[in-house]
């Protein structure tokens, strides 16, 4: 159905245009699903976005792009506009940008119903609750009068999916759409892809680093490095013979829940915590018409030096809220704080001072907590210079290029743009502002979502040799139970903004106690295509 | 309904009129401004009026006798009423008159009416006033439009002095807008008065006002500004009629500086070149005045009209003699809000320059300029000004009495006031010429104002609009007198 | 807090009026064209005007009697204030009302398809917008009456006709002023919806609205122009209050007795209570134009709702 | 950032650049470059048309325009961007701080300076300043700088409400970014697109409001020349002699298309975004 052919990217202007990916080919049959893995930033969204045109506007495409036979690349834009959206459909990386701020979540669905279907407003609202409801959003009713800054960053994926969805494409491009999800959530809507793909013959081109999610539901495996591909194979044989050395270091690298590894950090129980919530509330303002919304009730959190904290759980159930009230960008409702021994639950100025003193962070959405309009060299070294720990500029420059070679990406982009970079790039530079600052405590949001295994891996190692080295503690967020595994030494499991479980890591992935905890470890994908078949008819009978 | 023109062409016996300024409150006996002038001689009457050749002529008055020259005996018309509909009497005349005579109530016709020793109604339509000396100007500002004879109930400064005995009433106020004017019946000459109805629009702009006139919106208009001249009276089935108006002066502060000495002050007159301000302000709508306005006036014939010529050398030698030859800076007090006045002001900054003056021109806008001039803040200012009455007499005002903004501050010359009020009491031609001769001696050296020019003042009108005339020189002002016999085909 | 903000007007114009030099007794005695007033009779006029009481007698008397919506009655006419104002201010908004029409319905379609064309259209919409920003409203206006008045005789040259008299010449009237007050602010809404657009063109957002097929009219006009508003609100906003008071010489040029020109005469003629009322009504207008357009705010963009 | 400016700057954006650029030279070089004293007058020679001893002819007072424009330059220039630097920095400021801290902050700045500095006509201001200042360019630089203050102001307000919630400046905020840092290394450029507009539009609206107070006699202290006032005189020879108005007003308009074209070549160089051509 889709043929690629030869297909390169190139960005730049003028005269001067500068390939980033060169002679792409693959192709996706109908009911087919074609899963496009490889490094971070080796060019797999520009070249699905390539598809329908859709590069940024200093980009340009060669080769040829077919669509049942329909070449793409020099159609018109009338033409590329009756494909886009309605036969094929995407969903993009980064949902927080890719979303209209001004507009509801019901708008934007709306419009995704109707743009190609002849739907009365009032259907066509109907159907947009109909689609949340299908992606598992919560209170789907409610939900489609929210606002993207108004949902969790999960949610946002959701109604991204949802968008896509509406159209019941023949073609869906979903580049890492499941990267905010937690486990559970992610295998309904993998089930549900699935079954669409089933019932009209949808052909799925998906982006994913989760190996796990590879096994799950590709055919067939791409394997992209520099913007070439390495290697194609189905889905089985890749899995147990990879032919090309990069696949084979890019399963090794795969974290497997259960494997054993566990996390070398040491928690120093005897001195009082960096963060201690008791009984904390949070609550997000509401505005004059509706009430606040409690995001979080009743929170009972401790991080020891030294700790790290594994926060787990349902995607929407207060995670990132979490994060953000220990970083002080929201107000404690209820309850008391503490951090490094101080209360600060009344959130005056000096407590304010006292926690940026001490926390860092790793926003959940790279993509807009860069800003655009300085460099990532800037952007790394910036709270460097705002706390006055360095003041030159040379320093500072000198410093970026050393955190951006930490976190894997090349010294000389130190001037680069954050738009100029691919998702998992930009999550890097994120990564690497946060260490930047040697906090006590790091709370990171999803760090490694966006990023493919191996250099998850790498970054995971910088985060335990740094974390050894000066002893930080951490609140890691993510949906990625191996990587909690492997790094936590203990675990949270969070559920609608209530603590459901916690206690040191093996104990709880080994012998949950809570329904919710055991749930969650079931869903977590293996990346092993037998074996997750087998689990997926396990999950959809019982 | 409205001021403002009801159509591209309007309907006969209403005369579409575009008018400069909107009236302020029309207050009894008070100067308040040409456009309130405008409005007053079509509503009011006096015991005197103008005829179209601006010559003095009896108004409510149907006849004049001066059995002697201190006593003045009017008859009035039969049977006269004002708009409101109550007879106008002798004793209305009477009531009127003592009150524009007495200086309590600001009335600008002081100096005409300050010789009244007595005004006594003989009968309800006589009215004899005694003079307590002659007085040659004595008619003329009986025809001046504040001094309308009114109701009793208008005598006094909180009353709108809007009723009155002339050939139109005001039927309508549209406040920023217009005003409509309908022919009164009770007017004394009723049966010629041709126009149903004045239909006045204001325009204060002036291009906006010739605009209004060119296309057709309005059938006359007052004061046409200069730059317009060309263009208006260019325009086919359009009349322009200019007249030579007031007449433009620097004046001086003479309490201190150089100002105070007579010499300075008759360099200035010489070194002021009146062809390059009358061109520069007046595009040459106007005459360069190297004396004082004497109107034509038969009796003063080729009097007063060459004190000062256009002689940068004699402003020199006068200023070496007067102990500057190198000259000294002053300031010189202008206006920005009207232009002609700042453009004047330019022209005579050169001149001045020329002679060594080094001047700095302080243009505050009028209301800034008035109270400068009042308080004397300032050594040198231009400034226009007409008189009240063409006879010579209104030159009193410069030479003696309280200072204003419109006259040298500080100045005051008793010798040329005797002169001039010994030509106001002349019985016969030949006395009149002598004092005068001998005042106007006095001011080619005593300078009490150097004079620039006089400008044209114009009113225009289309082609339909018969019976209208300018009224020459200071009359100009007071032209709307015409207009009772104006008519329009269309 | 509307009130508190219309009271500091009332004292600060107060203040500002007697400050500024010029006697309205001696102004209104005196026009242009000479005839000079006796001090007598200024100082008699002054009494009238009860410009000699004390400064703080004249305040407390001007307070109070704005407070009980009382604006005095002007020194010129001796009409009341209020009633002065309530016959031009409708004229005012009027005229500013179509102006601003004008040039919102013309400005933004013309910033907006400026910066999304680019090119040579994008010059040519620089150049003309430097022109129609920089061209003083009193030659274009004249412009347009030599054309339209006198050359071709189509519309009248100027002045005002009630709309109970002569709706179809009161219209006509209304359109050339509209016009030359237009000329400028659209040009302004025009670059200033041009740079808005520019920033919100290269977002991700409208990427999103491309890929689902919707026509480039749509997402320009969703996903970009809306995103854009914010600053052209803002500048409609502060537009349509600076107008209120500066289409003086609109109305000028035109012969339209609106509010602006009222001011001014006013100013001119320091017929203080005119002054006064003038100020106070386009403050309280100011202030509601300025609550509308935060609330606009919020409107245009949730997330600043609190 | 110069690679980016070098992007920007389009042949038209250059030649615009070059314009300013002389502009300024000859507010320096007025003296030197003139070919006349501005000032003299030659009444004779009054209205003359361009061409022959005068390039660009003479006004009403037979003085030459050229001369007159290039001493005019000098004071227009002067009181356009010193108004409008004063207001922008004066505005920006306030609508900075009202915008971003919100409560009584905004109710000071926004509420009571520039909702009274807007709801305070033009004219009363700056007859206001000139009684008690003096006429002349200072005060009409700081009354129009005060004048525009509220436009910067109220941009910035508007601008800041809305970006301050982004969450970059949230995690600059999380960073410990200092207040002034956030304000301005943080908020300011990323708002600073329609103020660079705003800036052209008030290097306009400075200009065209001196020729205005000029002609109110709140301007410039004839005779010197400015460009506003020599419009506001040339009005009235709109029909008769056109080149009075439109020599003064072609430079009015061309200085006006310069700043804007550099305003524009500055706004897409500091957006990394955009591209060379807009
Ligand atoms: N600004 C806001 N206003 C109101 N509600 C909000 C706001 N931000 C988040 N919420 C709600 O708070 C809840 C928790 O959001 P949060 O972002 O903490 O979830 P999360 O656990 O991080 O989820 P995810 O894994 O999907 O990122 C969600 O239900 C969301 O809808
Ligand atoms: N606007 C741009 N200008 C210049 N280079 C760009 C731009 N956008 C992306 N690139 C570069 O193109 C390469 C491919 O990016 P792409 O987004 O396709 O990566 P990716 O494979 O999707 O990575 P990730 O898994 O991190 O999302 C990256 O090296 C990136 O730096
Ligand atoms: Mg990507
Ligand atoms: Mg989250």
């Amino acid at each position: 159905m889709l043929e690629i052919d030869d297909v390169s990217v190139e960005f730049g202007g003028g005269k001067k245009w500068k390939p980033v990916t060169h002679g792409i080919s693959f192709s996706v049959a109908p009911g087919e699903t074609v899963a496009l893995v490889g490094e971070s930033g080796s060019g797999k969204s520009v070249t699905a976005m390539a598809i329908l045109d859709l590069l940024p506007a200093n980009a340009r495409r060669t080769g040829s792009i077919r669509l049942d036979g329909e070449e793409l690349v020099g159609a018109s834009e009338k033409r590329l506009r009756q494909v886009r959206g309605c036969d094929v459909a995407v969903i993009f990386q980064e949902p927080m940008t890719a979303l209209n701020p001004v507009y509801t979540i019901g708008h934007h669905l709306s419009e995704a119903i109707r743009s190609h279907r002849d739907v009365s407003k009032a259907e066509a609202a109907e159907k947009a609750v109909d689609l949340l409801r299908q992606v598992h959003m919560p209170s789907p009713e409610e939900k489609v009068k929210h606002y993207p800054h108004q949902l969790s960053g999960g949610q946002r994926q959701r109604a991204m999916i949802a968008m896509a969805m509406a159209s019941e494409p023949r073609l869906l491009i979903a580049d890492e759409p499941t990267t905010a999800l937690d486990v559970t959530v992610q295998a309904e809507i993998l089930d549900l892809v699935r079954e669409l793909q089933q019932r009209t013959g949808m052909g799925v081109l998906i982006i994913t680093h989760d190996m796990g999610v590879v096994a799950d539901v590709s055919d067939r495996v791409v394997v992209m490095r520099d913007g070439r591909v390495v290697e194609t194979a189905p889905s089985r044989e890749l899995f147990a013979r990879p032919q090309h050395d990069y696949t084979t270091a890019l399963l090794e690298a795969v974290p497997r829940l259960g494997s054993g590894t566990t996390s070398s950090a040491v928690a120093d129980r005897s001195a009082p915590p960096v963060l201690d919530l008791e009984g904390v509330a949070i609550e997000y303002p509401g505005s004059w018409r509706k009430s606040g919304f409690r995001a979080g009730h009743d929170l009972d959190i401790s991080v020891a030096p030294g700790e790290i904290v594994g926060l787990v759980g349902e995607s929407g159930s207060g995670k990132s809220t979490i994060g953000r009230l220990a970083m002080g960008l929201l107000p404690v409702a209820a309850g008391r704080m503490e951090v490094g021994g101080r209360d600060v639950s009344a959130g005056s100025r000096a407590d304010l001072v006292h926690i940026r003193s001490q926390v860092s962070m790793v926003f959940q959405d790279p993509a807009s907590s860069l800003d655009p309009r300085r460099t990532i060299g800037q952007s790394i070294t910036d709270p460097l210079r705002w706390t006055r720990k360095l003041t030159s500029t040379k320093a500072c420059r000198a410093r970026a290029q050393e955190l951006l070679d930490d976190v894997r990406l090349p010294k000389e982009w130190v001037d680069r743009y954050p738009h100029e970079l691919s998702g998992g790039q930009r999550q890097r530079v994120g990564i690497a502002r946060a260490m930047a600052t040697n906090p006590r405590l790091l709370v990171a949001d999803e760090p490694t979502s966006a990023l493919d295994v191996s250099v998850q891996a790498a970054v995971l190692d910088l985060f335990s040799e740094l974390q050894r080295e000066h002893g930080f503690s951490c609140l890691f967020i993510t949906h990625d139970l191996s990587v909690v595994e492997q790094l936590a030494t203990s675990v949270v499991v969070l559920q609608h903004g209530r603590v459901v479980e916690q206690g040191p890591t093996a104990r709880v992935l080994n012998d949950p106690q809570e329904d919710y905890t055991r749930r969650l470890i079931a869903a977590a994908p293996v990346p092993d295509p037998d074996l997750q078949a087998q689990r997926r008819a396990q999950r959809l009978a019982g | 309904a409205c001021g403002g023109g009801s159509g591209s062409s309007g309907e006969a016996g209403t005369l579409r009129f575009g008018l400069s300024a909107e009236p302020v409150t029309l207050t009894t006996g008070v100067w308040q401004g040409s456009a309130t002038n405008f409005v007053l001689t079509l509503i009011h009457r006096g015991l005197m009026t103008l005829d179209e050749d601006g010559e003095l002529v009896p108004g409510l008055a149907a006849s004049v006798d001066t059995p002697d020259p201190t006593t003045y005996v009017f008859t009035l018309h039969e049977g006269l009423t004002f708009s409101d509909g109550s007879p106008l009497t002798a004793t209305n005349v009477k009531n009127s008159l003592e009150y524009y005579a007495n200086p309590d109530n600001g009335s600008t016709l002081i100096a005409g009416l300050q010789d009244i020793a007595s005004i006594t109604a003989d009968s309800d339509t006589q009215v004899t006033v005694t003079l307590e000396a002659p007085n040659n100007a004595f008619l003329e500002f009986l025809a001046v439009p504040t001094a309308a004879i009114v109701p009793d109930a208008s005598l006094n400064a909180d009353t709108p002095n809007i009723v009155g005995a002339g050939p139109f009433e005001i039927e309508e106020q549209n406040e920023g807008v217009g005003m409509t004017l309908a022919k009164f019946d009770g007017f004394y000459d009723a049966d010629d008065v041709a126009l149903d109805e004045i239909d006045v629009a204001y325009y204060p702009d002036g291009d906006a006002r010739a605009n209004a006139l060119v296309s057709g919106d309005v059938d006359m208009i007052d004061y046409v500004t200069w730059e317009n001249f060309d263009r208006v009276g260019d325009t086919d089935g359009v009349e322009l009629a200019a007249q030579p108006g007031p007449f433009q002066y620097v004046q001086f502060n003479v309490t201190d500086g150089p100002f105070a000495d007579p010499l300075v002050r008759e360099a200035v007159a010489y070194a002021i070149n009146r062809d390059n301000a009358l061109t520069a302000a007046f595009q040459s709508n106007g005459q360069p005045l190297e004396g004082v306005v004497t109107s034509n006036d038969p009796a003063l014939e080729g009097l007063g009209d060459e004190l000062w010529t256009y002689d940068p050398d004699r402003a020199k030698e006068l200023l070496a003699e007067a102990g500057y030859p190198d000259g000294f800076s002053a300031t010189l007090l202008a206006t920005s809000q009207y232009t002609f006045l700042q453009d004047t002001a330019l022209s005579v900054q050169q001149d001045l320059q020329a002679v060594g003056i080094d001047v700095t021109l302080d243009a505050p806008d009028w209301s800034g300029r008035l109270e400068k001039g009042a308080a004397g803040d300032y050594d040198l200012a231009v400034s226009g000004d007409v008189g009240i009455v063409t006879n010579p007499i209104y030159l009193l005002s410069f030479v003696q009495g309280p200072d204003n903004f419109n006259r040298s501050f500080g100045y005051a010359n008793e010798e040329i006031a005797a002169s001039l009020t010994d030509g106001l009491r002349a019985t016969d031609d030949e006395t009149r010429a002598a004092a005068y001769e001998e005042a106007f001696d006095l001011f080619a050296t005593d300078v009490p104002f150097a004079s620039i020019d006089t400008r044209d003042q114009a009113w225009a009108y289309s082609d339909d609009v018969e019976g209208f005339s300018n009224l020459p020189g200071f009359h100009t002002f007071f032209s709307g007198y015409t207009l009772a016999n104006t008519s329009i085909e269309r | 807090m509307g009130v508190g903000l219309v009271l500091l007007v009332l004292t600060l114009i107060f203040l500002a009026l007697h400050l500024v030099p010029g006697d309205p007794a001696m102004l209104l005695l005196s026009q242009g064209d000479g005839g000079s007033a006796t001090p007598d009779a200024v100082a008699r006029v002054r009494e009238q005007l009860g410009l000699d009481q004390p400064l703080l007698t004249q305040y407390w008397q001007f307070l109070s009697g704005a407070l009980t919506g009382d604006l005095g009655e002007s020194f010129r006419n001796g009409q009341a204030v209020s009633e002065a104002i309530g016959e031009r201010l409708p004229r005012t908004l009027e005229l500013v009302g179509l102006a601003t029409l004008i040039a919102v319905v013309v400005g933004v379609p013309w910033g907006a398809l400026a910066a999304r064309k680019g090119g040579w259209f994008d010059s040519v919409t620089s150049v003309l917008t430097s022109i129609g920003v920089a061209l003083p409203v009193f030659v274009f206006g004249s412009l347009l009456v030599l054309l339209f008045s006198l050359e071709l005789g189509l519309l009248p040259a100027g002045g005002f006709t009630e709309w109970g008299d002569d709706p179809g010449r009161h219209a006509q009237l209304l359109i050339m002023p509209a016009i030359a007050l237009a000329v400028g602010f659209a040009s302004t809404i025009a670059r200033m919806t041009r740079s808005a657009v520019l920033e919100m063109l290269h977002q991700d957002w409208v990427r999103t609205a491309r890929s689902l097929g919707l026509s480039r009219r749509t997402v320009f006009r969703k996903y970009v122009l809306r995103n854009s508003l914010n600053p052209v609100v803002t500048t409609v906003g502060i537009g349509v209050g600076t107008l209120l008071g500066s289409t003086v010489l609109v109305e000028k040029v035109f012969s339209y007795p609106g509010l602006s020109s009222l001011l001014v005469d006013a100013v001119t003629a320091r017929d203080y209570p005119v002054v006064q009322g003038v100020v106070i009504t386009i403050a309280v207008l100011f202030v509601s134009i300025n609550i509308i357009v935060d609330v606009l705010y919020g409107v245009l963009d949730p997330r600043v709702r609190r | 950032m110069r690679r980016r400016l070098a992007h920007a700057l389009t042949p038209l954006r250059l030649a615009a650049l070059v314009y300013v650029g002389l502009m300024l030279l000859v507010l320096v070089a007025a003296p030197l470059l003139a070919p006349a004293d501005p000032l003299s007058q030659d009444v004779a020679d009054r209205l003359a048309s361009p061409g022959g001893a005068h390039v660009l002819g003479t006004d009403e007072l037979g003085r030459d325009i050229l001369s007159r424009i290039i001493y005019g330059a000098r004071v227009e220039l002067l009181i356009a961007l010193g108004a409008t630097l004063v207001s922008m920095l004066l505005g920006t400021l306030l609508g900075l701080l009202g915008g971003y801290f919100g409560g009584i902050v905004e109710v000071i700045t926004m509420r009571v300076v520039v909702d009274v500095l807007l709801a305070f006509p033009p004219i009363i201001l700056v007859l206001l300043a000139v009684t008690l200042r003096g006429p002349g360019t200072g005060t009409l630089i700081a009354a129009m700088g005060v004048l525009f203050a509220p436009t910067f102001a109220r941009i910035a307000y508007g601008q800041v409400i809305s970006v301050k919630r982004l969450e970059f400046v949230e995690a600059a905020t999380a960073f410990g970014a200092p207040t002034r840092t956030r304000l301005f290394g943080v908020i300011l450029p990323n708002i600073s697109a329609p103020l660079i507009v705003q800036v052209s539009l008030t290097i306009a609206t400075a200009i065209l409001l001196e020729s205005g107070l000029s002609y109110l006699g709140l301007g410039v202290v004839p005779p010197t020349p400015s460009w506003g006032s020599m419009v506001a005189q040339g009005q009235r020879y709109l029909s008769s002699d056109p080149h009075v108005l439109l020599v003064p007003g072609a430079f009015v308009v061309l200085t006006i298309l310069a700043f804007g074209l550099v305003g524009d070549a500055l706004r897409s160089g500091l957006d990394p975004k955009s591209r060379s051509n807009r």
